[in-house]
């Protein structure tokens, strides 16, 4: 990871942009499925859901990065869960007093961001080892990925489950809505064939190993 | 004013705090007896490893959590890499722990193919039909002619986990600059065509052939054959011959006149370089059709 | 001593970060909390006047009224009374709870100031399939009837599903409710929760004089 | 009679109608990360089981013992997470000293979980249904347990069949896996609105 | 240990190929080639190879000992003819690829029927103690003539840990073409009882069966009536077993007959049952009283592809090549040539791999015969019909072990018992999706081998 | 001498059997439910099955296309999914519905596990749960067979009949399909009499709404026989899944006869003799060992009747179906074979 001392402007883009797509959580790490199927169904939630991680993940990272010189072995763990505990309280309390409909689509999946693998993940492979600046462009670039992520997922999801997005209607009229790209296996499958895309994607030029006839 | 409105304030919110005080310090004091009071001993090399993990206990790995993966790099170093959250940053940190084991001493080894007969040096006698891989057409008695060498059928090229190891007309040719040593290509041959030398020098001496026939039947079947005439022995004493092949001393071998004379006076022209730098082996005779990419 | 010592020493990040962590908390949660509540109530207002939209006001008339469930389950809701302009209760509304054919359904139910007659209901939130069971609170734009709207107006008393899907059985007025075809569970479920209450909230409301007792 | 009654329906319910993994997305991470050879399945689902087991309990009495009469719910995902982590570093290291068998074939799994939604996401979903008795909050841990155990146990079994398959190389691992995962959520709709 | 007669003897599992006995069925046994050259391989049996005894130009007699070893699990080679030692060089051998063997070109060799085997009158096996017998039949060199060719003295010799009981006999001859052991039967029947009760008194068993499929009426008639008319034969019976592939396996044989099984990994001698092929018996009775070593054996050229399909008494080390050519050659058609049948036949490429104690057969396919099996047609993924499973004798699941050789998941082969399989090709005749089932499970048994060999070194 | 001589691991001759052959065999045993489809059906069926084979067909072509791989459409195995699945589709279905099933069942269903052999769930029984879920009403609105005269059918306008219940009896042959009458009959307390005699006769001949290919339960039972002389299928499959559904149907009809039908007539309607001889048998999703086909069938057989007694769905055979093969691999696993000899000792 970075050293502190000579942080250079390349370095925080390419911190950036390694959380968008070279180490996108999702993609590449697998981190943090469960809220990316439950909250994909429609664009909006995913959206909301994006946004709360981001919160989430840069207050951790600051609070982290900034202790990070003073964290014990044996407690680490517990401390990094404690922050993030707490900022996802916040976060929740925020959604219920300026967004109740979102918080009550979302139900339980807000406080399980405190679960979230990516979170504690990047508390601790990044934040308690780099400076601020650092952690902050890491958790910015991490949420963002996570979101956009989310986001692609839930409108293609959203396009074919009710033709609409956003709530809005995309489709023309004569499209019958699939109804089970709205439930559990829509985002079972879909994320399953995305994850095969990105794979193709950047496939590297693998051997198989089987005697073949 | 203000102060009215922080005690206000500070009113409703203090049960809170000290709640969590309570539970922070309670956690916290347990946590502490209980690191120290229900120690288990582990291998040292173990809890080395497990610090350069990230320690999420997320399970990407495929094991139980950090710990259980420790283990298990330490066992088999080929699951290196495996941990997601960490990068190839740990797993460069937990190739230092491993290597720690490693004594590296003498020159490395490396894998030198004992036949160098392209397709069209080979003799066939019948046609094979059946399972593509080396082990079972060995299986069969006299797949090619000659029973000793390559059957480019790639069991080889496929243990090797470092794409270092290719057909190419139906030789297979060493990539000394991917190949790291690791053996499993000779493991995998199973006419043991494949031996692990320690490369003193850039590039080796060898005689590409691995055929015990008589002279006379090798030259039958194989234009590129060693007959076992033993005039690269008259040349230098680091070439022996037995069992009608001839063999090179590679702990004894060094690049002089006299290893380079045997190369060249060996009729079938079995003795060639193999290395990072080696020249294309000379062609015995008529020249075989140009080697076609496999 | 020094147990104490080597504690604080090794702790005391954690101690003091609980001790703000929970500060914040707290602040956050006393700043915001009027907030929520007040959305909270909104909503529900929102909703109960959506039915009883003459209303003016909505206030408490039950606290906690308990209505006996299924297996021995007893649910508690509070029984709001809607103000008429004239400040005269011109009816009453409530929060049921039902199991769906997904997870509970929750709705807001609203009868007239008599007990007599259903203003109808909404869904406070339900998780049925969407496509099907969710056709229950969507108002399908394709169809001309509405499977709420055969509950506004319709007589306070046991309901009864059925299935024929006649245009004229679902645009009449009465104690036949018309199933929503492929969610005849969900359309079940509504039923029931209409049925469990009814009774209950109409016996609770007389008991404490709320109605007279004449039908 | 009736207690029995909820108990056992609510129970079935947990296990197959509203399995965690399948209808409530709960606990993915492990289920796509240690479903590779079943007795590693099999060992996790067991933690889980154990684990879920417990801190369901252990919440559900802080959160109606506690916080409700207290009235410090904002406190509340920071007790529960607080809870699960201490509760299940505490249960690893004893078992760790003291079984150290138990550990080897099941305690290895322990550490894994405190990070798994399926956890903290059933103590939310206790107290989202506002179950309101111990011995219920109880079983429904349980059987989220045992219906985690199940899912994951299915699924193993599927991957050691698909490992002697030619599945397409970048569908490999995550992908097939989730994509089966679809499907078995398809089948289990079959036993949708059995129990309500 | 009482035996049902009447019962069906028969095991689990299995196939009916077509039999295709008809083509060499009748012709009586014939000499064969007037060979100029003949090749004994130094390896031939299962076991020690061993040390040749000659020297290049050494002049031999037919008989003398040319390759001996002292080693336990060996046998000595024989030389079939009187000629001299032209070379020790490599030649082809079915399973072991090239291994030595001494040419001896032959002075003179003129092929004869060979003289039929008098049983003296005063032919007793008490006159031989069981020790001697054990020697004798280690001095003609004698192995399992029955296709696996393992050392026959240790397999009749008394072991204390694993005293024997039973003793079959071979004579199913299961797999479709071949004929030897049904000619032998019908032509040296003398000979083979007396073998069978030397082999009886060397191994100290009380009771003998003689198995023979029922499709071969005519031999259980002959044999039967050889018992009658001989003296002290009571306790061995003639036992017609069900005409299935591979009734002659041995464990499977054990199955039929004595309803036990053999345990996995374990070898008959454990549950106290010898079995030996009937040439082998006819061999040791040779061996035994006219004191000759092995040095010619019966060997049916067969196959739909061969001119004159027979069965021809051949001196062991004869080439393929002289043998098809004795026939009639082959016509244009061939395609394939196998040592042994078309089920368990190992197929050659150099036709001068020579003729060992333990070939019975040379098949010659035809290119329809080849079409029509697996390789040449198209190959699809397993359908998981489970038709493998059905006839595997050994009650294995193939298609897994196939499949975990295939994608190199040996620990689930082994799991799955890949060891336990004998190879028999049941699995790989039945599938469907013609998947070589056996070779795979062959490659994973020597991956696997090798591997185990590899890791202590 | 020789020249074009091979050589190979043995053995050297094989039984000419091939796959092509096991799946031309399953056609011909749908054959007689697919006449009778025809007849019943007509013009629908025909568009149907068409569509279905063709697209399914085009999917597999475009898949193997895709992985570069070579062509797998000579096994068949693609149209015995499209058959199969136009068959349990309802017999007007839009021709786009049938397209996305079919696709849906190559592609999620086959292709993505690997092809032929490789997928753990039935493709056809994929595409239809998928079909269910997302165009459920379209996949729940029959028609009667076309040789019922249409004065007697009482068609809604919409061409949906869902049965009419307050008319009492209606003809026995234009209720929905026959479940779908006595699930309504458990849930309005009419009284599973209601279902009668006719009725069932109906059922036998293929006189009655539903799935195109199930009506008729003497065609499937025609191909099913063909099969098994074939040996296309095993009996263990079939025989235990008819065994179990009628014994837990029984018991259901022993403990209330008044709401529950009687378990023949469970046998006789819906898809289950279609799952017990064409789907459940499909062995790339079936267990291998005999004694697993024993479990999975009674499995198939019992989840069945429990979706269709106390579950919401009438019919339970695609659910059970998949449900039983996700645990196909651990019933294998159970029923792993021993050696002959036992297991090795070592
Ligand atoms: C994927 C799927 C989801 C369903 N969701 C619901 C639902 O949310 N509510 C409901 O009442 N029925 C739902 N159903 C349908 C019921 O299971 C059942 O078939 C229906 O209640 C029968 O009603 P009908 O007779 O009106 O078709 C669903 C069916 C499917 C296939
Ligand atoms: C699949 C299979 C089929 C066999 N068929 C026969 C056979 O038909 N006749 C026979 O004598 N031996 C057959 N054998 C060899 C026997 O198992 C056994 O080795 C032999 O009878 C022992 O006698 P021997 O040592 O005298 O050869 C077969 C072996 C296998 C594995
Ligand atoms: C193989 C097969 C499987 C079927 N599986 C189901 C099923 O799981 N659920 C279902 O509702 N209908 C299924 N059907 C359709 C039913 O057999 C039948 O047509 C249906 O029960 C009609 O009743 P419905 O509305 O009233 O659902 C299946 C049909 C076939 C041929
Ligand atoms: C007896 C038998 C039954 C089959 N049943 C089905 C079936 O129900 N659904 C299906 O998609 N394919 C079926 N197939 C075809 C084939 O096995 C199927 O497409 C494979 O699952 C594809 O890998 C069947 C094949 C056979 C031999
Ligand atoms: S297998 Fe190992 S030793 Fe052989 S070529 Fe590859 S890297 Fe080199
Ligand atoms: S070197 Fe050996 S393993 Fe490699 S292709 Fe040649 S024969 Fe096969
Ligand atoms: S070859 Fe092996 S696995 Fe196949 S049938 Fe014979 S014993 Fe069984
Ligand atoms: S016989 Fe062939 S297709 Fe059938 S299960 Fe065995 S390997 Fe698979
Ligand atoms: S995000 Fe749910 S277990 Fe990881």
């Amino acid at each position: 990871m970075a050293n502190e001392s000579q942080p250079t402007t390349g370095l925080y883009k390419e911190t950036l942009l390694a959380g968008l797509w070279r180490e996108n959580p999702v993609f590449r790490l697998l981190l943090g499925m469960c809220p990316t199927l439950a909250v994909t169904a429609a664009v909006k939630p995913a959206l909301t859901m994006g946004l709360c991680v981001i919160f989430v993940l840069v207050c951790s990272n600051i609070i982290v990065s900034l202790m990070r010189n003073l964290l014990k072995p044996h407690l680490r763990i517990l401390m990094f869960t404690l922050t993030i505990a707490t900022f996802v309280t916040i976060a929740d309390l925020f959604l219920k007093a300026f967004a109740l409909t979102m918080s009550e689509t979302l139900g339980p999946y807000v406080p399980l961001i405190i679960v979230n693998c990516i979170i504690i993940c990047r508390a601790e492979a990044c934040a308690s080892k780099n400076g601020l600046i650092v952690s902050v462009i890491d958790a910015l670039g991490m949420g963002v990925g996570f979101t956009l992520t989310l986001c692609v997922l839930a409108a293609i999801r959203e396009v074919l489950a009710t033709g609409m997005i956003f709530e809005v209607q995309v489709m023309p009229d004569a499209f019958v809505p699939w109804a089970a790209m709205g439930m559990p296996v829509g985002a079972f499958i879909t994320l399953g064939l995305m994850l095969g895309l990105v794979n193709l994607t950047n496939k590297k030029k693998a051997k198989s190993s089987c005697h073949e006839v | 004013m203000i102060l009215a409105n922080v005690l206000e304030l500070w009113s409703s919110v203090w049960p809170a705090g000290v709640t969590m005080l309570g539970l922070g310090s309670g956690f916290a004091l347990v946590l502490l007896i209980a690191s120290e009071k229900l120690k288990v001993t582990v291998d040292p090399k173990i809890e080395q490893i497990h610090e350069a993990l990230p320690n999420l206990d997320c399970g990407a790995c495929g094991f139980a959590g950090c710990g259980q993966y420790a283990k298990a790099v330490l066992g088999d170093p080929e699951l290196l890499g495996k941990c997601a959250p960490g990068g190839p940053e740990t797993s460069s940190k937990i190739a230092d722990v491993l290597n720690l084991q490693v004594s590296d001493s003498g020159p490395q080894q490396r894998p030198i193919v004992r036949c160098r007969a392209c397709t069209a040096d080979k003799t066939l006698y019948a046609q094979y039909q059946g399972i593509q891989s080396c082990i079972a057409a060995n299986a069969l008695a006299n797949v090619q002619a000659c029973g000793f060498g390559c059957l480019s059928f790639g069991d080889c090229t496929r243990a090797c986990k470092f794409d270092a190891l290719h057909i190419v007309d139906g030789m297979t040719i060493v990539d000394y600059e991917k190949c790291t040593g690791c053996t499993a290509c000779s493991k995998a041959c199973p006419r043991n065509l494949i031996e692990m030398v320690p490369f003193g020098y850039e590039n080796m001496m060898i005689v590409a052939c691995n055929s015990k026939e008589t002279g006379k039947s090798t030259r039958s079947i194989c234009k590129v054959g060693c007959i076992g005439c033993g005039i690269c022995v008259k040349q230098t004493d680091v070439f022996s011959v037995e069992d009608n092949l001839a063999r090179i001393d590679f702990t004894r071998y060094e690049p002089n006149e006299q290893a380079e004379t045997a190369m060249n006076k060996c009729p079938t022209k079995v003795i060639i370089y193999r290395g990072k730098t080696a020249p294309e082996p000379p062609q015995p005779g008529k020249k075989p059709v140009a080697a076609t990419k496999a | 001593m020094l147990k104490i010592k080597h504690f604080i020493q090794e702790s005391w990040l954690l101690i003091v970060a609980s001790f703000a962590f929970g500060l914040l908390i707290a602040v956050a949660s006393a700043s915001l909390d009027a907030r929520i509540k007040q959305n909270e109530k909104d909503k529900l207002d929102n909703l109960m006047k959506s039915l009883i939209s003459d209303a003016n006001d909505f206030q408490i008339a039950i606290e906690q009224a308990e209505i006996p469930g299924d297996r021995g389950r007893v649910e508690t809701t509070d029984v709001y009374k809607a103000l008429g302009e004239d400040g005269g209760v011109i009816g009453f509304a409530f929060v049921a709870v039902g199991a769906g054919f997904a997870d509970k359904i929750k709705l807001v139910i609203a009868v007239d100031g008599k007990c007599e007659k259903f203003f109808g209901f909404k869904v406070l939130s339900s998780n049925e399939t969407p496509g099907f069971g969710s056709k229950i609170k969507d108002d399908d734009p394709e169809s001309d009837v509405d499977f709420a709207d055969q509950f506004k107006g319709a007589p306070a008393q046991e309901f009864e599903l059925i299935k024929t899907g006649k245009l004229e059985v679902i645009k009449k007025i009465d104690s036949q409710i018309v199933a929503i075809s492929g969610a005849t569970v969900s359309s079940d479920a509504v039923v029931k929760i209409f049925n469990m209450y009814t009774d209950k909230i109409r016996e609770q409301l007389r008991q404490k004089g709320l109605i007279g007792d004449g039908k | 009679m009736d207690t029995l009654n909820i108990l056992l329906m609510g129970f079935i319910s947990i296990v197959i109608i509203n399995n965690l993994v399948f209808t409530k997305f709960l606990g993915i991470c492990p289920y796509l990360g240690v479903s590779g050879r079943i007795d590693m399945a099999f060992g996790m689902g067991l933690a889980v089981t154990f684990v879920v087991t417990l801190s369901g309990t252990l919440t559900w009495m802080i959160d109606n013992w506690i916080l409700m009469k207290l009235g410090l719910e904002v406190t509340r995902y920071i007790c529960f997470i607080l809870v699960i982590a201490g509760a299940v570093q505490l249960v690893e290291m004893y078992m760790r000293k003291f079984f150290p068998s138990l550990y080897e074939s099941f305690g290895i799994f322990l550490p894994l979980i405190t990070t798994n939604c399926a956890i903290l996401g059933l103590c939310l979903f206790i107290n989202l249904w506002g179950i309101n008795s111990l011995l219920e909050a109880v079983v429904l841990s349980f059987g989220a347990g045992i219906g985690f155990t199940m899912a994951i146990c299915i699924m193993a079994g599927i991957r050691e069949n698909l490992n002697l398959a030619d599945v397409p190389e970048c569908l490999k691992g995550a992908p097939i896996t989730l994509i089966t995962a679809g499907i078995l959520t398809l089948a289990f709709m079959g036993f949708a609105g059995m129990i309500r | 240990m009482k035996v049902n007669v009447k019962g069906r003897f028969s095991f689990p599992g299995g196939i009916h190929p077509p039999e295709k006995k008809d083509l060499s069925r009748e012709v009586e046994i014939q000499p064969g080639p007037a060979v100029k050259e003949v090749a004994v391989m130094l390896s031939q049996h299962i076991g020690a190879v061993c040390q040749p005894l000659n020297r290049k130009g050494d002049a031999v007699q037919a008989g003398q000992k040319i390759g001996d070893c002292d080693a336990f699990v060996s046998a000595p080679v024989h030389s079939p003819i009187t000629g001299k030692v032209k070379e020790i060089a490599l030649r082809s051998h079915a399973v072991l690829g090239r291994s030595s063997a001494i040419v001896i070109e032959a002075f003179s060799y003129s092929p004869t029927r060979r003289s039929y085997f008098k049983l003296k009158d005063d032919f007793d096996e008490k006159n031989y103690s069981a020790g001697q017998i054990c020697e004798a039949v280690r001095q003609a060199g004698i192995v399992g003539m029955g296709g696996a060719g393992f050392p026959t003295r240790v397999k009749i010799e008394p072991n204390p840990q694993m005293p024997k009981e039973t003793l079959i006999i071979n004579g199913c001859e299961c797999e479709p073409y071949i004929t030897c052991d049904y000619r032998i039967m019908l032509e040296w029947t003398n000979q083979i009882i007396a073998g069978i009760k030397l082999a009886r008194k060397a191994s100290g068993c009380s009771q003998v069966f003689i198995a023979i499929e029922g499709n071969k009426p005519k031999a259980i008639e002959v044999m039967n009536r050889a018992l009658e008319s001989f003296a002290n034969s009571d306790s061995i019976k003639v036992i017609p077993v069900k005409t299935k592939y591979p009734q002659g396996g041995e464990r499977q044989l054990i199955k039929a007959i004595l309803k036990k099984d053999v345990p996995t990994g374990g070898i008959p001698p454990m549950i106290g049952v010898v079995v030996l092929n009937v040439a082998t018996a006819a061999a040791i009775a040779e061996a035994v009283i006219s004191d000759l070593p092995l040095t010619h054996r019966v060997v049916t050229v067969t196959g739909e592809a061969v001119a004159k399909p027979g069965n021809y008494y051949v001196p062991i080390g004869t080439s393929v090549e002289d043998l098809i050519e004795f026939c009639g050659g082959v016509t244009k058609k061939s395609a394939k040539v196998l040592l042994g049948g078309p089920m368990m036949g190992i197929a050659i490429a150099d036709l001068k791999t020579p003729i060992t104690k333990a070939t019975n057969a040379i098949t010659v396919l035809t290119k329809e015969q080849i079409g029509r099996a697996k390789f040449a047609r198209r190959q699809t993924a397993c359908i998981c019909c489970g038709r493998c499973l059905e006839v595997c004798p050994e009650n294995l699941n193939p298609t897994k072990i196939a499949h975990a050789v295939k994608y190199n998941f040996l620990d689930v082969a082994e799991s799955y018992y890949i060891s336990a399989c004998m190879e028999c090709g049941c699995c790989s005749y039945v599938c469907p999706a013609n998947i070589e089932l056996t070779g795979y499970i062959k490659t994973g048994k020597i991956f696997l081998a090798r591997q185990k060999k590899k890791i202590p070194g | 001498m020789l020249k074009d001589i091979r050589v190979s691991c043995s053995p050297h001759i094989s039984e000419r059997l091939s796959t092509r052959s096991v799946m031309i065999d399953v056609i011909i045993g749908l054959a007689p439910a697919m006449a009778a489809a025809g007849y019943y059906f007509r013009i629908h069926a025909l568009i149907l099955i068409c569509t279905c084979v063709i697209s399914s067909v085009a999917a597999e072509w475009l898949c193997n296309a895709i992985r570069k791989k070579p062509n797998s459409l000579d096994d068949f195995s693609a149209v015995v999914t499209g058959i199969i699945l136009a068959l349990s589709l309802p017999p007007n279905l839009p021709v786009w519905v049938a397209v996305i099933g079919s696709v849906f069942s190559i592609a999620i269903g086959k292709m993505v596990f690997g092809g032929l052999g490789a997928n753990i769930f039935n493709p056809a029984m994929v595409g239809r749960t998928f079909l269910t879920a997302s165009f459920g009403v379209l996949m729940t609105s029959w028609m009667v067979p076309v040789t019922i005269d249409s004065e007697i059918a009482k068609i809604d306008p919409d061409n949906k009949i869902k049965a009419v219940a307050e008319e009492g009896l209606v003809h026995a042959r234009t209720r929905a399909t026959p479940l779908a009458w006595s699930k309504q009959a458990i849930k309005s307390e009419l009284g599973a009499d209601l279902y009668s005699e006719e009725q069932f006769k109906a059922t036998l001949t293929g006189e009655v709404g539903g799935s195109l290919g199930e009506t008729s339960a003497i065609a499937l039972l025609l191909g099913g026989l063909y099969l098994l002389i074939r040996r296309t299928i095993n009996f263990h499959i079939p025989l235990a899944i008819l065994v179990s559904a009628f014994i837990f149907g029984a018991i259901a009809y022993l403990i209330d006869s008044y709401s529950y039908v009687q378990p023949l007539y469970h046998l006789s309607s819906g898809g289950l003799l279609l799952c017990a001889f064409f789907i459940a048998t499909d062995p790339v999703t079936a267990p291998l060992t005999r004694r697993g086909m024993w479990i999975f069938g009674i499995g198939v057989g019992m989840l069945t009747m429990l979706i269709r007694i106390v579950g919401e769905y009438p019919e339970g055979v695609m659910f059970s179906i998949l449900l039983m093969n996700a645990v196909t691999p651990l019933i294998d696993r159970l029923c792993k074979r021993i050696p002959a000899g036992g297991k090795p000792s070592a």
